[in-house]
């Protein structure tokens, strides 16, 4: 083409040009933090929740002040096998036990019987502690349990057991978690509010920059569209750019902070805390917001367009 | 060319009544009526203040009338859709009292806008814009931004972008304010060798020295009112 | 004055006068919270850190099937006594151990003995259990404590007791609690970032847009100074607007939070979770803003006045 | 008045072998050598695109030469610091070819504006301003804005603003250029009034009517090079 293909508006030197893909990226990877933080947390909360909430666990203790721990385990399951209410009670093997014990023992629980070894009625034992037996009580569904008598009827079948209630005791935690993923929610949605306010600020600018290079080409016989046509272009090109460093870096940070929590011992560090749809959602962030930057444009530009006759 | 365009020889513009008032003040136009023909050249005239360039946006779609109607190549503009206005402003060419140019576009591509505009494109624009340019004496500039050129030079990169696609009307305020006499009188030749192919052309001024020297008749402005004055004899 | 007082450059009419706020708003309510969760989690950990860390706490179960718990806690107390690296060792209250155990009890754990009570050698009970006697350990300041060998004495001298270590497990929860503070830290220091990049786009927008005022006011003999002068204040009180409106959003947020948690429980209702030191950041934070916009504003317009020539 | 401003009858401007080339072009101006003396009143003229602009940026200091020296109120201005330039910069008024007035403010704003630039206030000054724009013939015009003036308006407020604060130097640039002779007539008598009174007047322009009719030494610009073309008998 002999003509060049320039634009016929100036946008090269707009500052909107360097500073809004900036803005943009910083916006999407606060957004996509956020996301990710909350997708965690509903998973966290839908795993208490299935394998928690209706659930009793009453711990057994052993070792050499409980020689009959293995009987008063068994005594209780048959209790609980009476009672109306109960879906299923199951003892905890031991490396799961001991899964759970290891938190508070360090890393002296991990494996060998350590000195000072007192257990003889118990499983094994961790870092000279005897294990405790844990049995693992699932309500059945609907079923209202009353836990404090329950825990007392425990109580006489196998002195020194323990009845943790973990259904009210998860109830506040899932509240808790769900106010967290709310203000998260809030997060990002007033992450996108800014954003597309910021998209919004930009255009009307680029209006303003642009005044009269915009009145001239009305005045020559442009139509609206092909003036808006040129503002959707950039603010998609400008604010795609600026969503994918937001999304890389925001995948990253989540990458990283997965493989700390692996380290930590937090969580399983096999476990998948996202699942491929989820990651989805990080892909579709820069589409959206190219596509949201896009529509902002179009809009306030023909909106300003009809105002200036 | 474009004869078809002429709506069966209806006058290309056409006022009835027309006044203009901006804001609360008092009519800079009163009771405006006149036609212009197809093909006709007219002077516009009249005192720094007088409502020339006022006019001009009347015609040209960028003001309304305060009362009338204006009728432009047969269509009555009160009752024109909006998304019509860009189609009947393409037939129009027009030379801006302040030039208008785009400062980031060079020469070539500030004359080409209108054409791209309109959907032009390919080779021979190109080489028809240098060639116009050439003409206006900028054959050196075809290249510079409008801020590095002259005052003079410009105006008739403006002028040269208002006569590019060959209008139905040619609109010019004051295109001769900034250069020296030869080539005041070599731009009004542009002018007339357009009018010559069918262009309506009408010229807002005020150096009387061409007025006179081309004979065409004058529209004058005083107080509002509109005058023809025919000068007898034919141009020179 | 005769000749009004109007500002050479016409702000009014720039998209910044109307976007701007709400931008800066936006930001600033979204750091407020960051900094209120930040300052409230810092309050936690150092709760935790003091309360908790070089510490262990032994629990001696009592109840029908522990006559001797008395007996075992003072068997428990006067070996700790004698254990080298034990700077304190007490037995709680029984109303602070109500406490700690209600949570995992529910609403029946808060006064009444209720049904089916089956204690007898313990203090009062819970909801039905009897409460066990907790001793609460602080470690002498420096002493390295061999827990493990320690749990498996007390284990010994108390048939039943267990030994939890806080330390270890504070310790992790601290170390997540500061993660957690280091991704607010970053995620506030992005919000100012992406509020410095805003400002500096407005400038730099309000610097395009009135480019010709600007080059007129220079050619007319104004200094520098002058022109920063009008910008400066521009970026002063529009963001200082946002700020105030951003500030009095999220004080109201932690308001409305310390509320909801303080219904929920989670924390003692009448405790201050911010000291006023603590409020004052928040009073702070408009200032800080208004004042980052302004000294942004003016380094940004003369800089670039000084590329102008 | 302001007459310990003339720094013992140094000239005003005083540029020496002094070359002007834009980017990678051809000099546009070349070896310029002259001075203007406190109290002289000259034209500029030369065709389209000869250097009047230039030449005139170069006074104001909003453009560097290329080489030589450009020396004003008896200083060098190559080694001017930055922040002096705006000191003798109100020391001139200006008038620009596309008049650079300010579409937010009054026309007696846009006026005052030097004097608030420079500090001053009060009563007297928009008295001063009103007299001034009434004098010009926009009395009627006070408070209208540029956007709302005609190009002759605005082209007398532009001359308005340039002589309010009476500078020792004026520097107008085509500033007839949008008005018809009556008024170009009074603008150069308004430029005379103010030369009596001690400013140096320096005046480009295309018109030949008035540069024959008031009869100023003439400063000639024509292939880059300045010619100095003294008209024997006296201004009318
Ligand atoms: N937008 C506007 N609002 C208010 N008054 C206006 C506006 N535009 C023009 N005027 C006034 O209308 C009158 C006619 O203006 P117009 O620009 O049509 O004059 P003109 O004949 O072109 O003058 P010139 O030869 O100086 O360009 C002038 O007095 C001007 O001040
Ligand atoms: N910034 C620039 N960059 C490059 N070339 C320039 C620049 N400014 C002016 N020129 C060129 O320098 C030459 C002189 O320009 P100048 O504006 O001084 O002319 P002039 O005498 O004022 O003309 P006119 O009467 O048309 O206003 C012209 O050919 C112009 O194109
Ligand atoms: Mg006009
Ligand atoms: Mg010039």
């Amino acid at each position: 083409m002999l003509i060049r293909r320039q634009t016929d508006i100036p946008f090269e030197q707009d500052p909107a040009g360097r500073l809004l893909p900036w803005i943009v990226a910083i916006m999407i990877y606060l957004s996509g933090v956020a996301i990710a933080g909350a997708i965690a947390l509903n998973g966290a909360v839908s795993t208490w929740s299935s394998g928690l909430s209706g659930t009793l666990t009453i711990q057994i203790p052993a070792g050499t002040a409980f020689p009959k721990a293995q009987q008063h385990a068994d005594a209780v399951l048959a209790l609980l096998r009476k009672t109306p209410g109960i879906g299923e009670a199951r003892r905890l093997p031991r490396a799961e036990v001991l899964r759970l014990v290891r938190p508070w023992l360090g890393d002296e629980g991990k494996g060998d019987g350590g000195k000072g070894n007192g257990g003889k009625g118990g499983d094994a034992d961790a870092g000279g502690l005897p294990l405790p037996i844990l049995i693992d009580v699932r309500t059945a569904a609907g079923a209202d349990i009353d836990s404090a008598a329950l825990a007392a009827r425990v109580a006489r079948a196998a002195p020194g057991a323990v009845t943790e209630n973990h259904a009210r005791w998860a109830g506040r935690l899932i509240g808790l978690a769900r106010s967290i993923w709310l203000v998260a929610l809030i997060v990002v949605a007033l992450i996108g509010l800014a954003t597309v306010i910021t998209v919004v600020f930009a255009t009307r600018t680029g209006l303003r920059i642009h005044r009269r290079v915009i009145g001239l080409l009305h005045l020559i016989g442009a139509h609206d569209r092909y003036i808006a046509r040129q503002f959707e272009r950039q603010a998609l090109w400008l604010s795609l750019q600026g969503a994918v460093v937001g999304v890389a870096l925001a995948v990253g940070t989540v990458f990283g902070v997965v493989h700390l929590a692996g380290e930590a011992e937090l969580q399983p560090a096999d476990a998948a805390i996202f699942t491929p749809a989820q990651w989805a959602i990080f892909a579709c962030l820069p589409g959206v917001a190219a596509l949201v930057a896009l529509l902002t444009a179009r809009i306030t530009v023909l909106r300003t367009l009809r105002r200036m006759t | 060319m474009r004869t078809d365009l002429f709506d069966g020889e209806k006058p290309v513009v056409r006022f009835d009544q027309v006044g203009v008032r901006y804001g609360a003040g008092p009519e800079v136009l009163r009771d405006i009526a006149f036609s212009l023909e197809p093909g006709s050249f007219h002077f516009l005239t009249g005192e720094s203040g007088a409502g020339k360039s006022t006019l001009m946006r009347l015609i040209h779609l960028s003001l309304r009338p305060t009362r009338g109607l204006v009728h432009l190549f047969g269509r009555d503009t009160a009752t024109l859709p909006r998304d019509r206005v860009p189609d009947l402003r393409r037939r129009i060419g027009v030379v801006y009292q302040d030039f208008r140019l785009l400062d980031h576009l060079t020469a070539v591509d500030n004359v080409a806008l209108p054409l791209r505009v309109a959907g032009a494109r390919g080779p021979d624009v190109r080489n028809h814009v240098s060639e116009l340019l050439r003409w206006v004496g900028l054959g050196e500039r075809l290249a510079a931004k409008p801020p590095t050129l002259s005052g003079g030079e410009q105006q008739r990169v403006a002028i040269a972008r208002a006569v590019i696609n060959r209008p139905d009307l040619l609109l010019a305020d004051e295109p001769t304010g900034n250069v020296d006499d030869n080539i005041g009188v070599r731009l009004i030749h542009l002018f007339e060798e357009l009018n010559r192919m069918g262009t309506t052309v009408v010229i807002a001024t005020h150096n009387f020295g061409l007025v006179d020297r081309f004979r065409y008749p004058r529209l004058d402005l005083e107080d509002g009112a509109l005058k023809l004055i025919r000068t007898p004899s034919p141009p020179c």
